[in-house]
């Protein structure tokens, strides 16, 4: 079969045809394409990040007077911050409860990504929703759901007194830390479990044959490894999970006692009863430099461990 | 579930993406483009905001609002009065507000609301006269009121009277009882907590102001903390704990001793022999309500005698008009701790005073960095 | 200019990437229906002056005729030309009519002439029946078929390859290049293959451009680049070369064969140096045998290849002789190189 | 199929963690149905009797209806909004030579690592001061922030999981850049899309913080809960509704895995 050559060309039929400046300077230029895809999002972003921080910023230098603000650029917020034990205690309090529960969340969801990653072979998709639903219900809801396992008569306590372990009901379990803690791991299970899976899955089996290959045994496989190699996606777990809670105030006030008060909700406050914003701005800064340095600090740690696992 | 029909339609012609983005349109830019449109029509027929507690928007309260509208006015709800006044502050508009008689002073000086014209109110004249004739409701109010006031009651102590072994007369001592260590309950909210510490403390109102005044406050409140199970201003979480026993008592409005009740668990609204903490509340309205007219409705409807007879048989708050008291006999008034002649019940009391703002600040930093243990 | 004979005309072609010059000054032409091909390790710009003749990438400076006219501001889709890509790039949702007849879309065609088009392509390149087969299920050599069918079902003047037999192995490659060879003649498209494999571009090609560090360096028909290979670049790149210096192979030719004037080196194929275990004796037009030592021998199967140095001095020589030749000895036999003086070609230091 | 590797060996250990887990994931989030259909206000054991009064009772209430109309409303523009702004970004940034690429992708995940508390503030120091009423709107711009990043983080390995050439492929042969994006773009990374509306959708239906800070006089359907969580009257019927909310979220997971089988809502999964 021959095609005839002489048939006009279809896809020429629009050759030719002139084309305006623009067009052109953009088919010429990529990186101006890619900006204008990327604008609308920039932008929004722009305003709705960059604006209200500025502000944020500005306002935390101001001292409210009654109910006006004087913008007097003093630093009075800071220095009562750093003088005053409540604000201090109160961040390093929220710091530590949000690394307990990081931490614990990490721990309990290691094995569960690395059963899911390397043991589930069929309908990985199906284990995945799964364990991902309960996070599709009200976060509320599921704060509050705690209190029924953790309170006076919940399921914990009824359950231990019915098989006599103890006389009366436990009061550690809730309007506490402990309650605290417990609740923001089981929130967040999912946030640190998806990372760590995600580097746990992709992880090169062959590199684990020639761990093997190399003679290690399972135990030494894992942390020579297995570890190592989804460091990244422990990290970014920890991250994901650890810098949202640190800010937590709602679960602090549902099942936290006297002494699980956390730093959000001081910053809550601020904005509400106390009415003074300009604090409340300065609070918010402050938490944020203490998460960047703690973050920073973590990640140093694993950059030393790192080395020293060499 | 229009979403998930079309998405299984997308799955039948993988290639139908049109029908899948006009499904996607249906879900998300439409209702956003529509939610604009009605808003613009809407606006002649709006419907009136209150900014409330949680509890205060259910049908009963605003059964004539209904009647003469269709539906039910739109509520805002705070957890408590200053969050709102501090939103209000931010920008916020709503017609109407649910502060406390003794806020009016101190709101008043932010310049967001109106006097309310008693007169278009058609169920004023069957107020009691004693819950709203105070020199700062009046003053500057063109011959009507800052505040209409709605609902009055005690903030007291809640307890279970199987579980708490009261020696003696019903005091506040009951909340500072260290035999029921860490079985105690307060609420968060300060507008309460530090007038009932002053009555603890025997600070005179009048004096409340004064530095004294402050660190014996502070002090009691200190020395209270170690027997405080938790500070809340989410009354179901002290019903709860006080139906489970977790809490043998309890700081409460008359409202959870109440639905306790109802609930058939053992507990007594206490009577202290220094006298509970009594308030009136009520509604102001905002400079630039955006619905006057319907808000002078809904305030008719909460002062109604319906409104009041509901609001004292089923909360157990008391009500505002005389009316209303008619469809309880004594004996359940008394249980339920109101009285005909709500002056009984207020002046057996303490009321609180109005206070400047800055005092209500440093109250408030003061008091939360007790709770914070501080 | 017989504009009728030439489809692409490409005129002083620069294309910098920032500082780096990807292709420089490329000034050539394309005629039509010629198989052409441009020859070139990674990195030599062959494939960014295949993009530029497609429209993905614009020309920094010159510009692209195509059948006279201008393609400077012609973005791809508009382009009398179709691209069979590297990977294929066939469409991972779309089975494989939807992939053949994807282009047909603007053409508007009614529903049975689409259909016919696209089983003339199914028949053409000898998949009838596969048109329902989803794109997941096509081995390599079915998918690259399905490339070829979905470019050439639009009828371009020009069908660019881009290294379209890289990713099948050896047997089906030399398979698809006879097909492709036939089908280019079937059709008399100007075809313009992208590839890095000089067995290829010499098998399929009319004319091969061989592209270095962005320039092309020579462009020839297949005979021509192999036996008249204009710089040491192109001699080496198109199949296996011997260089020697001048003056050696002046020594080993004898001043009479010597009639290239001055040349920097001299290029000779292994396959035309002959070897000879014992010395052999002078032969008219030729040179002295140089005398050497096996050092190598590597079996190749029709073929059998040697590595010779030369006696009093590093120089190796690749010699390559039929397997019809008797085995010669182990590495370290004393040995002879002869050649025709014709086999030599003098080169220039590039 | 893939032959085990001694490896994947089933490792009885794990298998038995794996059920606690799960197990410990789901054992608290039970009890809401069970206490919905509890005839008492309070939680306790045991329980007294049951009853389907807390469901009528919330059918009853258009309040309810409202938020949950208003929460879907927002999440479902959100989605929308995210996710097209997030292919866009996505696209711009797999496939362009953007100058900066990595600062913008830090800028564009920033708001994953800043506490939704501090975002929440932020946003209403600005909305004040730009005196914009507060609304669903400001929700929705607040939820965008926040929604953004997800989307992006979704739908870049989509983009990066397949090769430009078929963008290039339609291009040469003969549609322009809209019809390219229609009938190849989109198709291909339609499994990404779908993942990213479903989890944009999920964050902003459940966003409470934001919310609270932003929201005017419409609510949410998590501010009504906040707000009903303190009535003890009110609380059974908002656990009846969570009980309808997370009925619901099954139901429509399950669906959109069967529907989807082939990928639909590959978020996190490479086989």
């Amino acid at each position: 079969m021959r095609m005839a050559v002489t048939t006009p060309n279809e896809t020429a039929l629009a050759a030719g045809r002139g084309q305006s400046a623009p067009r052109w300077l953009l088919a010429r230029h990529e990186g101006l394409r890619g900006l204008i895809l990327l604008a609308p999002a920039l932008v929004i972003l722009g305003i709705t990040v960059i604006v209200p921080f500025a502000m944020m910023g500005a306002m935390s230098f101001w001292t409210q007077v009654g109910f006006d603000y004087a913008d007097d650029w003093s630093l009075r917020n800071y220095i009562e911050i750093a003088s005053e034990p409540i604000y201090s205690t109160l961040l390093l309090r929220s710091l530590g409860m949000a690394m307990a529960a990081t931490l614990l969340t990490v721990v309990l969801v290691y094995p569960m990504a690395y059963f899911l990653a390397f043991h589930v072979h069929r309908n990985k998709l199906l284990w995945l929703i799964i364990i991902t639903l309960p996070f599709w219900t009200s976060y509320l809801l599921r704060v509050f759901a705690w209190r029924v396992v953790l309170g006076f008569e919940g399921v914990i306590n009824t359950g231990l007194m019915e098989i006599g372990l103890i006389a009366e009901p436990l009061k550690f379990l809730l309007y506490s830390r402990t309650a605290v803690v417990i609740t923001l791991a089981h929130a967040w299970a999912a946030f640190a479990l998806l990372p760590i899976y995600v580097s746990l899955e992709k992880i090169d089996r062959s590199v684990l044959e020639a761990s093997a290959d190399l003679g290690e045994g399972p135990v030494m496989r894992f942390f020579r490894v297995i570890l190592p190699l989804s460091m990244p996606g422990v990290i970014a777990g920890t991250f994901l999970m650890f810098i949202p809670t640190v800010g937590d105030y709602v679960t602090a006030a549902l099942v936290g006692g006297p002494d699980a008060r956390m730093i959000g909700n001081l910053i809550q406050l601020q904005f509400g009863t106390i009415n003074n914003w300009p604090m409340g701005a300065a609070l918010a800064i402050t938490m944020i430099l203490a998460i960047t340095v703690v973050g920073l600090m973590f990640l140093g740690l694993m950059l030393a461990l790192k080395r020293w696992a060499r | 579930m229009d979403a998930i029909k079309q998405l299984a339609a997308r799955k039948r012609h993988a290639l139908n993406r049109r029908a899948f983005v006009r499904s996607l349109m249906a879900v998300g830019l439409v209702p956003v483009m529509s939610s604009a449109l009605p808003g613009k029509a809407r606006a002649s027929t709006r419907h009136a905001t209150v900014f409330t507690w949680g509890g205060f928007d259910v049908p009963e309260l605003y059964q004539d609002y209904v009647d003469a509208h269709g539906e039910l006015p739109d509520f805002a709800i705070f957890g408590a009065p200053e969050d709102g006044l501090t939103r209000l502050r931010s920008g916020f508009v709503t017609d109407l507000i649910h502060p406390c008689m003794g806020d009016i002073p101190r709101w008043r000086q932010t310049g967001l609301f109106q006097p309310i014209d008693t007169s278009r109110l058609s169920n004023w004249p069957d107020v009691i006269p004693g819950l709203w004739e105070e020199p700062h409701n009046l003053e500057d109010a063109d011959g009507g009121v800052w505040l209409v006031p709605f609902d009055w009651g005690q903030t007291s102590i809640t307890y279970r009277t199987d579980l708490y072994d009261l020696e003696g007369e019903e005091s506040w001592d009951i909340l500072w009882d260290e035999r029921y260590a860490g079985r105690i309950g307060m609420l968060a909210t300060g507008d309460d907590v530090w007038w009932c510490a002053a009555i603890k403390a025997g600070v005179p109102f009048e004096e409340i102001h004064t530095d004294e005044a402050f660190e014996a406050i502070s002090a009691v409140l200190r020395e209270q903390r170690p027997l405080v199970r938790t500070y809340t201003d989410d009354t179901s979480s002290l019903n709860q704990a006080l139906a489970s026993g977790e809490l043998v008592a309890a700081m409460t409005w008359n409202s959870s001793a109440v639905e306790l009740t109802f609930e058939e668990v053992p507990v007594r609204f206490a009577q202290p022999k220094e006298g509970a903490l009594t308030w009136v509340c009520g509604f102001m309205m905002h400079r630039d309500a955006p619905a006057p007219d319907r808000a002078y409705d809904v305030l008719n409807a909460l002062i109604s005698v319906s409104a009041g007879e509901f609001l004292m048989g089923d909360y157990g708050y008391g009500h505002v008009n005389i009316r209303a008291f008619d469809a309880f006999d004594d004996e359940t008034l008394e249980a339920l701790t109101l009285s005909r002649n709500p002056s009984d019940i207020l002046d057996a009391g303490h009321r609180s005073i109005p206070q400047p703002p800055e005092w209500s600040a440093r109250m408030n930093t003061t008091w939360e960095r007790i709770m914070a243990g501080f | 200019m017989n504009s009728a004979a030439t489809m692409i005309s490409i005129r002083n072609v620069t294309k910098r990437f920032g500082v780096f010059a990807a292709v420089q000054d490329a000034c050539f032409d394309i005629r039509a229906g010629e198989f052409f091909s441009l020859l070139g390790a990674s990195g030599s710009g062959k494939t960014t002056l295949l993009r530029i003749l497609a429209g993905f990438e614009a020309a920094t400076e010159g510009e692209v005729h195509i059948d006279g006219a201008p393609m400077d501001a012609v973005p791809p889709h508009q382009r009398p030309v179709n691209m069979v890509f590297q990977n294929y790039a066939i469409f991972p949702h779309l089975n494989v009519r939807d992939n053949i007849g994807f282009g047909l879309r603007k053409l508007k065609l009614d529903k049975a002439e689409r259909a016919r088009r696209i089983d003339e392509m199914l028949e053409l390149i000898k998949l009838p029946g596969f048109g329902d087969r989803a794109s997941d299920q096509l081995s390599g050599g079915q998918r690259q078929r399905v490339a070829l069918a979905r470019a050439l079902i639009l009828r371009p003047k020009v069908l660019l390859l881009d290294e379209p037999l890289g990713a099948l192995d050896k047997q089906l490659r030399e398979q698809m290049q006879t097909e492709l060879r036939a089908l280019q003649r079937s059709v008399g498209i100007t075809f313009v293959l992208v590839t890095h494999d000089q067995e290829e571009a010499m098998a399929l090609s009319d004319r091969i451009a061989v592209m270095a560090d962005g320039r092309v360096l020579q462009i020839d028909t297949p005979a021509g680049l192999y036996e008249r290979p204009k710089t040491r670049r192109v001699a080496s790149f198109v199949g296996s070369m011997n260089f020697l210096p001048g003056d050696l192979a002046v020594r080993a030719c004898g001043q009479a064969a010597w009639q290239h004037g001055k040349a920097d080196f001299i290029a000779i194929r292994p396959e035309r140096i002959t070897l000879h275990t014992d010395h052999p004796a002078d032969q008219a037009g030729a040179g002295q045998p140089l005398p050497g030592r096996l050092t190598d021998r590597v079996y190749l199967g029709e073929r059998v290849q040697y590595q010779v140095q030369l006696d009093g001095c590093a120089q190796h020589l690749a010699v390559s002789t039929p397997n019809t030749a008797p085995v010669v000895a182990d590495p370290g036999t004393p040995v002879w190189l002869t050649w025709p003086a014709e086999a030599m070609i003098p080169l220039q230091d590039d | 199929m893939i032959r085990r590797h001694h490896f994947h060996r089933p490792n009885r250990g794990l298998q038995v963690y794996a059920v606690f887990f799960m197990a410990l994931l789901y054992a608290p989030i039970m009890f809401i149905p069970l206490f919905s259909f509890s005839d008492g206000l309070y939680i306790r054991f045991p329980i007294e009797g049951w009853t389907l009064r807390w469901y009528d009772e919330l059918l009853q209430r258009t309040a309810v209806l409202r938020a949950l109309e208003n929460s879907v409303r927002v999440a479902g523009s959100v989605a929308v909004v995210s996710t097209v702004l997030g292919v866009f970004a996505a696209k711009a940034l797999v496939r362009y030579r953007v100058p900066g690429k990595g600062p913008i992708l830090g800028f564009i995940l920033l708001p994953l690592v800043v506490p939704p508390i501090i975002f929440g503030v932020a946003l209403l120091l600005m909305v004040s001061w730009l005196q914009i009423p507060l609304s669903l709107y400001t929700i929705a711009a607040g939820h965008i922030i926040i929604c953004l990043p997800f989307a992006i983080a979704t739908l870049l390995p989509r983009f990066e999981g397949y090769d430009a050439a078929m963008e290039e492929a339609a291009a040469d042969l003969g549609e322009n850049g809209w019809w390219v994006f229609w009938r190849v773009t989109v198709p291909i990374i339609l499994p990404g899309i779908v993942a990213s509306l479903l989890l944009t959708f999920t964050v902003s239906f459940d966003e409470f913080v934001m919310a609270f800070f932003l929201g005017g006089t419409d609510l949410t359907l998590p501010l009504y809960v906040w707000g009903q969580l303190r009535i003890p009257r009110a609380f059974p019927v908002v656990l009846a509704l969570g009980t309808l909310i997370l009925l619901f979220s099954f139901v429509l997971v399950f669906l959109g895995l069967k529907i989807g089988r082939r990928g639909a809502i590959k978020l996190v999964d490479r086989d």
